[in-house]
């Protein structure tokens, strides 16, 4: 399944400063769908090169960071259980405290 | 008489001849804008061109927190100060630069720290409440406040070369806390002092941030709520995401909210977040 | 000594430190936007951001082209004028403005109108152009001079609540002419002193122009050359959308183009738009 | 098919001042496709309520217009000749030059 996935706020220095990554990634063996549970231990396993508890913890996103599928936060579509599509754009965003 | 009626006098309606022309903005907007009252939390990055927009736009009354003063490398994103005032209280500086471009609008300076203790007080003021601040617990402590007091919100963020914004508390939408019930790792927390920001990307968002804040100050529009703003500048890139609404299990805002203005007064923002309200006691990087 | 080369003092290193330590724009972005020069055209609404990020960030000379005098009546948008200047040049006022927040930056002040006879001299001297003008007839000639000159131009606009912002003649991309061979009729052409504008949303793009500026002179990120940023401020939306590359059959840029020097000064770009430079002619509308 | 079109720089001052419109708009009878060209007519037809001679001129859109279909400039993808397709957003702005 073509996917994009985008790394802003500071979350892309944790996959060598890359914003967008162009990935294919398959359902996991014996599922005919791929859910953003399985997608976030392929992200951790594939994109992810350090600080991985920057990213992740437990099976989810850490604190402070927003997912969202196809410009819409992923609590309005299932959280882990969101399903998703041929060609969806997936975004990771550390929220920021700047100014 | 629609002038009188409106509040508008011949001097306003010369100075803000050109609302006066928008179809959708016009002398209900203007008048509207003209009798509210907004907060400016931070005279920095951020609070620069708020402050500087809603003055010039013509906001009744503007309120501006912090206890910071001006520095030199404050100057490359904080076009509201003048070098003259290198040394002087932010407020002050932010103040008198508002009243040079706009003398018919009220300034009120708060020339300390926003707090738990002082924060219900202040925001008490005002209709609407604009966060400039540049670190996570301030964020945290302005949300709930205005929970409590059910102020609109507009929340404004900007570091490196990126930056965020949304309307918390406001038409049913979430509160901080709905989207951030548990505060990031410390080492999230990157601050701007730490980490450099470019200095017209807060310039940006807070342009943003004053527009928000005019459009609820004068019921135009589509505020952001619910929705937030995301900033690429390298990319040029502007998404409007659409974000959760209010959670029903918000501590602050939810339908069981144990939050309550005593609580709020003792609750210690530095330790939830294990991250300071002020960068005055950290030290200062060196190149 | 890495400070020296990049000609740096430890004056510049203090103030611009939250540039530095941005790992996309650092000392070498520092160095180069302190060695650019980069000419604003108009000071006023879209103006007046685009100096004084400009200035703060440390443009190394900034020029302005204007020959308004500040009114009352600009004052709800044009955020560089103070009210102590009404009555003054623009030019004067805006540069007064940038000086006083960054004494590091050259400013020179064009108190004159923009026109075909002057624009040639005038542009050569900067490595960039920001078109902050108000009218149709200034744009087509802003452009063709840019093309002939071989300069980047940065092309801001706002009216009532809507803005649109692209970089025209860089790395390839289209010029004006390009995108509009045959001007609007008439009564397509709005002024704002005539439909009126929400004074912050030429403070939107303006910073967004002078975001581009930098982005260009210190060579990061992808401007926005063939791309467009269209912002609707009632909505709070902003897209970035693809644009047509270069005209082969572009009068000014393309192929055989037939614009020369010569041809450009003698251009009549009232006549061509059927449209004034200047708006002191006009009668003013009253309410 | 349905179309999403977007009004802005003004030219919703000439459809009662309305920006978005979600519309139903079927091929010209004889044709399997919808392009833009047909598209303009139906416009014209449904949409603009005054000044039709301030969004057309001839068979296209007046000088100082964009059309932008789902973003991207009509003149790459066949100006008139654009095909359109279920769900695409078509968006027409006036070039602003206030300031
Ligand atoms: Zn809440
Ligand atoms: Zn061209």
């Amino acid at each position: 399944m073509q996917l994009t996935l985008e790394f802003g706020g500071g979350l892309e220095l944790l996959c060598e400063s890359i914003k967008i990554h162009e990935v294919d990634v398959s359902p996991k063996s014996g599922e005919d769908k791929l859910i953003m549970r399985d997608l976030l231990g392929w992200i951790k396993a594939n994109i992810i090169k350090e600080r991985p508890e920057m990213f992740m913890k437990g099976d989810s996103v850490r604190p402070g960071v927003l997912v969202l599928v196809n410009d819409c936060d992923w609590e309005l579509s299932g959280n882990l259980d969101t399903t998703l599509e041929e060609k969806d754009v997936v975004v990771f965003i550390s929220t920021l405290h700047g100014g | 008489n629609v002038v009188i009626d409106n509040g508008l006098t011949p001097e306003m309606i010369y100075r803000y001849s050109r609302h006066l022309l928008l179809p959708n903005f016009g002398v209900e907007g203007q008048s509207k804008l003209s009798k509210s009252s907004i907060l400016v939390v931070g005279a920095g990055g951020l609070g620069s061109p708020v402050a500087l927009y809603l003055a010039a736009c013509g906001a009744g009354c503007i309120g501006i927190v912090d206890s910071d003063i001006v520095e030199i490398n404050n100057l490359h994103r904080q076009i509201i100060h003048k070098e003259a005032f290198v040394g002087q209280a932010k407020v002050k500086s932010a103040a008198d630069a508002c009243r040079s471009i706009n003398s018919l609008v009220k300034l009120v300076e708060h020339n300390e720290a926003l707090s738990p203790t002082n924060a219900l007080e202040i925001l008490s003021k005002y209709d609407i409440v604009v966060d400039a601040t540049d670190n996570l617990p301030s964020r945290y402590m302005i949300s709930d406040c205005c929970v409590l007091l059910d102020k609109p919100l507009v929340s404004g963020a900007a570091l490196g070369l990126e930056g965020q914004l949304t309307v918390y508390h406001h038409n049913g939408g979430p509160c901080y806390r709905c989207l951030f019930p548990t505060p990031p790792p410390t080492a999230a927390c990157q601050r701007c002092s730490d980490s450099g920001v470019l200095g017209v990307v807060p310039g940006v968002i807070g342009c943003l941030q004053a527009l928000e804040a005019i459009k609820i100050a004068s019921a135009i529009g589509e505020p952001l709520a619910e929705r937030m703003l995301i900033f690429d500048a390298l990319s040029s890139r502007i998404r409007t995401v659409k974000i959760r609404g209010k959670s029903a299990q918000c501590i602050a805002c939810g339908e069981n909210a144990r939050f309550t203005k005593e609580t709020f007064q003792c609750f210690d923002y530095e330790e939830f977040t294990q991250s300071p309200m002020s960068d005055k006691t950290r030290p200062k990087l060196n190149l």
